[in-house]
């Protein structure tokens, strides 16, 4: 369902991945990891098609980088949850309209919205910050709200770029919880992540980057 | 439903971005007062040029020896002209004292007492025949009438006032046209400039899977009522200042209601083009 | 040393908000170029009006039987009041041809082959005493010479210019006034725009511990500097019309150094003062 | 050297600091730890000045927070260096030029500038990175950037808020080893975090915030 055909992609300057492959399996659990600057981003990016590869072909359920049109991007993304690195949040509005703007995108109804949107803030534990603004709250908060938003609309992925950055050990563990939760009803999951305590405590496959590569998949074990 | 959402959030953008909103409300009340002030000064100005200067006297002076009855079938025959729209008799008295008025009052002394002046009538053009050659054909057609001796008219006072109304006409033309691009170019980059203090909002929608008519419609909207609060603020301003010009300055001064339909529509297409375009620029795909 | 850091960095700001700084220099640039566009129209229609209609002229009708030697004398006595800038003997041919010209080429026919004028002086006044009460004082002082008819001069003529040019000269400064002062407020708001989009920078540069000056400097040296570009390019844009609507137009038409001056002075001030006062916003401590 | 005295601080209807004690002394290293959301950042705002106590006082070299004027505020951030949680990077200037503001800015030759930017930027290992914008950054590579900024200037006193949060284990134990470094020159530290493994490795006199207030200071062998 998400296919990676020998992509290669440079920014700037830099090569960033050279000859990628990979393939990620319906209600599939995967580790992203990789050290700063390896290209953990960008291979996300590429899924979601923010970036396109210079070589190579990406395949999103029926979407192929090479042949989608841009109008079509936007009904690409609302399959796919985003949980942003930099969390990506509206400045311009508080946590429930930050929330509720996933789905007001593709057009739910008033209801709908404010049920699913009140259900996943409790989840994430923000029921009672619901109408703070995000600049107001801390850095754990915003990014479970980023979680909260890429959940909402129930994508058949999840793409997750260091969701427990900010986040405590415990409330680290309870969005895991939460996670693998979510990947049991059926959403793949590929996230990218820097903390190797967790995928101990929750072993899944697990891919290195490095190089511009996958240069291997390694036994949580192994993980320094 | 899917489009009364899309108004709300037209409407809320007033609150997110309540600086930019009030900056780009103010450019475009500003901008159309101005314009409208300025239209509405040449209008006005124009108007009463034309009504001062725009309508055509002759003299036609008639044989002295003209009796009252004969006189007035004179005057019916010219009435009765296209380009007639009044005629009046003149004695040889109210000549003498029409030249007075204009030489001074001592016109009497100078010609030493004797009245000089045939009896004549004043004839008055309709405003269509304001021009050169149209005078000339009436003039020609009531000199060819009987028992008239002469027909006098200001030619080269039709040609100065025609030059001066044509050159502040142009003059005016270029300013308002001035004027109006400006605005517009004023307007357009304001519009511009509050769209890019958003554009990391754009760039968070896009992400998110929002179409491009979603994140353009609200914007689109927001920019339509800009303009639209912005031109009726304007027209406010414009009906204020012309009730002052008018207790003060220009007291005939009055704005046909067409000044705020103009305003109005002006407003809510700058404001609706100038946010369309503009967001098109942070929407690649 | 660190003024000339500062200097780059206002100089630097250029390229790191290059819409914004954009957009303000264009603002200016409009604004200005409209200011200077209807100040240099209406200083040169003002200025030719003056020409045509500011000086006035009187009729002095003088004794018919007067010799030659004595209209000179008398001539050089007019000439010597203080209100005076020439005078010309008008022979009771020309008064007749003059009388022609004004009222059609068939006066003679009416007037049936007499000429009633008697022979007079043109005295034209110095510009200074175009006033009513200043041509009357002259009036008096001429006709109480000897051999001295009459003096005739056009009272309500003079009126009516005076009151034209009176109302034209409050409307085209009210005009004015307003444009110079929505002009301003214009290149405030998009000044206090661009420095609301940075406003993520200022307020990380407090955080590392810029003081108010380190901040504000940049920003007002920036300002002042668009203020500049504005105004040459507006003075640009100036002087290229004015060739323009010289060529087609106004062929007098020439604008006066202190245009440019008074062009850059004020974009300068705009420039600087919108920035200083918009930044001071986004600085608390 | 650095002394809060009983603060209390109140954020729009929350009380997010109750009663608050704390001193370190020059030359320190403390960890902070707490759940997300329980008043790390608040803390260090108050300590930077960002924010000032509605009762308490907060006492930072010479600087008392209760008789500072406004304009002396700069002056002391000057001597105080911040890793900001959301970094704070100049969006409108590329690496170098975002090292060398904190530098410019206390009117410092440009050749101090320059050999004093390079010289952090190869200490966090960016050295070829100095001429990017920061937005085309990984996000390690941002908290790096970050990390070389508030080092640039030589403080008194490093206030790190979760510094290792976008870095994988590798670099993180790198910058801590750096943090070590510089704490053994006089710099006094405090670092708020969710790496309990990292405090394991480094371990130091560790803070807890809980329910607004200190509940303990922890050995860190207890943590979880
Ligand atoms: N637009 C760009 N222009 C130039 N270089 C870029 C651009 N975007 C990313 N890079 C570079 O590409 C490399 C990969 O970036 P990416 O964000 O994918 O890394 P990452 O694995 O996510 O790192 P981290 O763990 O720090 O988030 C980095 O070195 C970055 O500097
Ligand atoms: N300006 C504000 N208005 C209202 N509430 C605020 C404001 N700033 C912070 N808060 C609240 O105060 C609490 C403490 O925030 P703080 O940022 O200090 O937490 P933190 O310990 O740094 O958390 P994290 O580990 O997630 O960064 C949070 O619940 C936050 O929502
Ligand atoms: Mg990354
Ligand atoms: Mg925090």
């Amino acid at each position: 369902m998400i296919e990676l055909f020998n992509i290669s992609i440079q920014l700037g300057k830099r090569q960033v991945l050279e000859q990628v492959s990979l393939k990620i399996n319906k209600g599939e659990f995967v580790y992203l990891i990789g050290q700063t600057g390896s290209g953990k981003t960008t291979l996300l990016r590429l899924i979601y098609m923010d970036v396109f590869p210079d070589r190579g072909n990406v395949i999103v359920d029926s979407y192929s980088s090479s042949t989608i049109l841009p109008r079509h991007v936007p009904f690409l993304r609302r399959k796919v949850g985003v949980i942003f690195q930099d969390f990506k949040l509206l400045p311009d509005r508080n946590v429930y309209d930050n929330i509720a703007f996933a789905l007001q995108v593709i057009g739910a109804p008033q209801r709908t919205i404010k049920s699913r949107v009140l259900s996943v803030l409790t989840r994430v534990g923000l029921h009672h910050k619901r109408y703070q603004m995000p600049q107001r709250l801390s850095g754990g908060e915003q990014q479970r709200v980023a979680i909260a938003r890429a959940l909402v609309n129930k994508p058949f992925i999840l793409l997750a770029d260091e969701p427990t950055g900010n986040l405590d050990p415990q409330v680290a563990r309870d969005i895991l919880h939460l996670l693998e939760n979510i990947n049991r009803s059926g959403t793949a999951i590929l996230m990218a992540t820097h903390n190797y305590d967790l995928i101990r405590q929750y072993p899944h496959r697990t891919l290195v980057l490095e190089n511009g590569n996958f240069s291997r998949e390694i036994n949580p074990e192994e993980l320094a | 439903m899917r489009l009364l959402f899309l108004l709300k959030e037209g409407i809320a953008g007033f609150k997110r971005a309540r600086l930019a909103a009030t900056i780009s409300i103010a450019t475009i009340t500003l901008s159309l007062s101005l314009i409208g002030m300025f239209a509405l000064l040449v209008h006005h100005l124009s108007a009463q040029f034309q009504q001062t200067y725009g309508r055509i006297q002759l003299e036609v002076f008639i044989d002295p020896a003209i009796d009252s009855a004969q006189r007035q079938a004179l005057e019916g025959r010219i009435q009765q002209l296209a380009a007639v729209e009044a005629v009046q008799y003149v004695s040889p008295e109210m000549t003498l004292q029409r030249f007075q008025q204009d030489f001074g009052d001592d016109l009497l002394t100078v010609l030493e007492g004797e009245n000089p002046f045939p009896p004549s009538l004043q004839v008055i053009l309709k405003k269509e025949y304001a021009e050169l050659e149209k005078v000339e054909a009436a003039v020609e057609a009531i000199r060819a009438l009987p028992q008239v001796d002469e027909v006098i008219f200001q030619e080269k006072f039709i040609r100065l006032i025609n030059r001066y109304f044509f050159i502040g006409l142009i003059v005016a033309t270029t300013i308002g046209a001035t004027i109006f691009f400006i605005s517009t170019m004023l307007i357009f980059n304001t519009i511009r400039l509050t769209i890019h203090s958003r554009k990391t909002v754009i760039e968070i929608m896009r992400l998110v899977g929002a179409t491009h008519f979603f994140i353009k419609a609200p914007f689109v909207i927001e920019g339509l009522l800009q303009g639209l609060i912005g031109s009726l603020l304007a027209s406010g301003a414009l009906w204020l200042m012309s009730d002052l010009l008018r207790a003060f300055f220009l007291p005939g001064l009055t704005i046909p209601w067409m000044y705020f339909l103009f305003l109005c529509g002006t407003g809510i297409l700058l404001g609706l083009l100038g946010s369309y375009f503009s967001i098109g620029k942070y929407l690649k795909f």
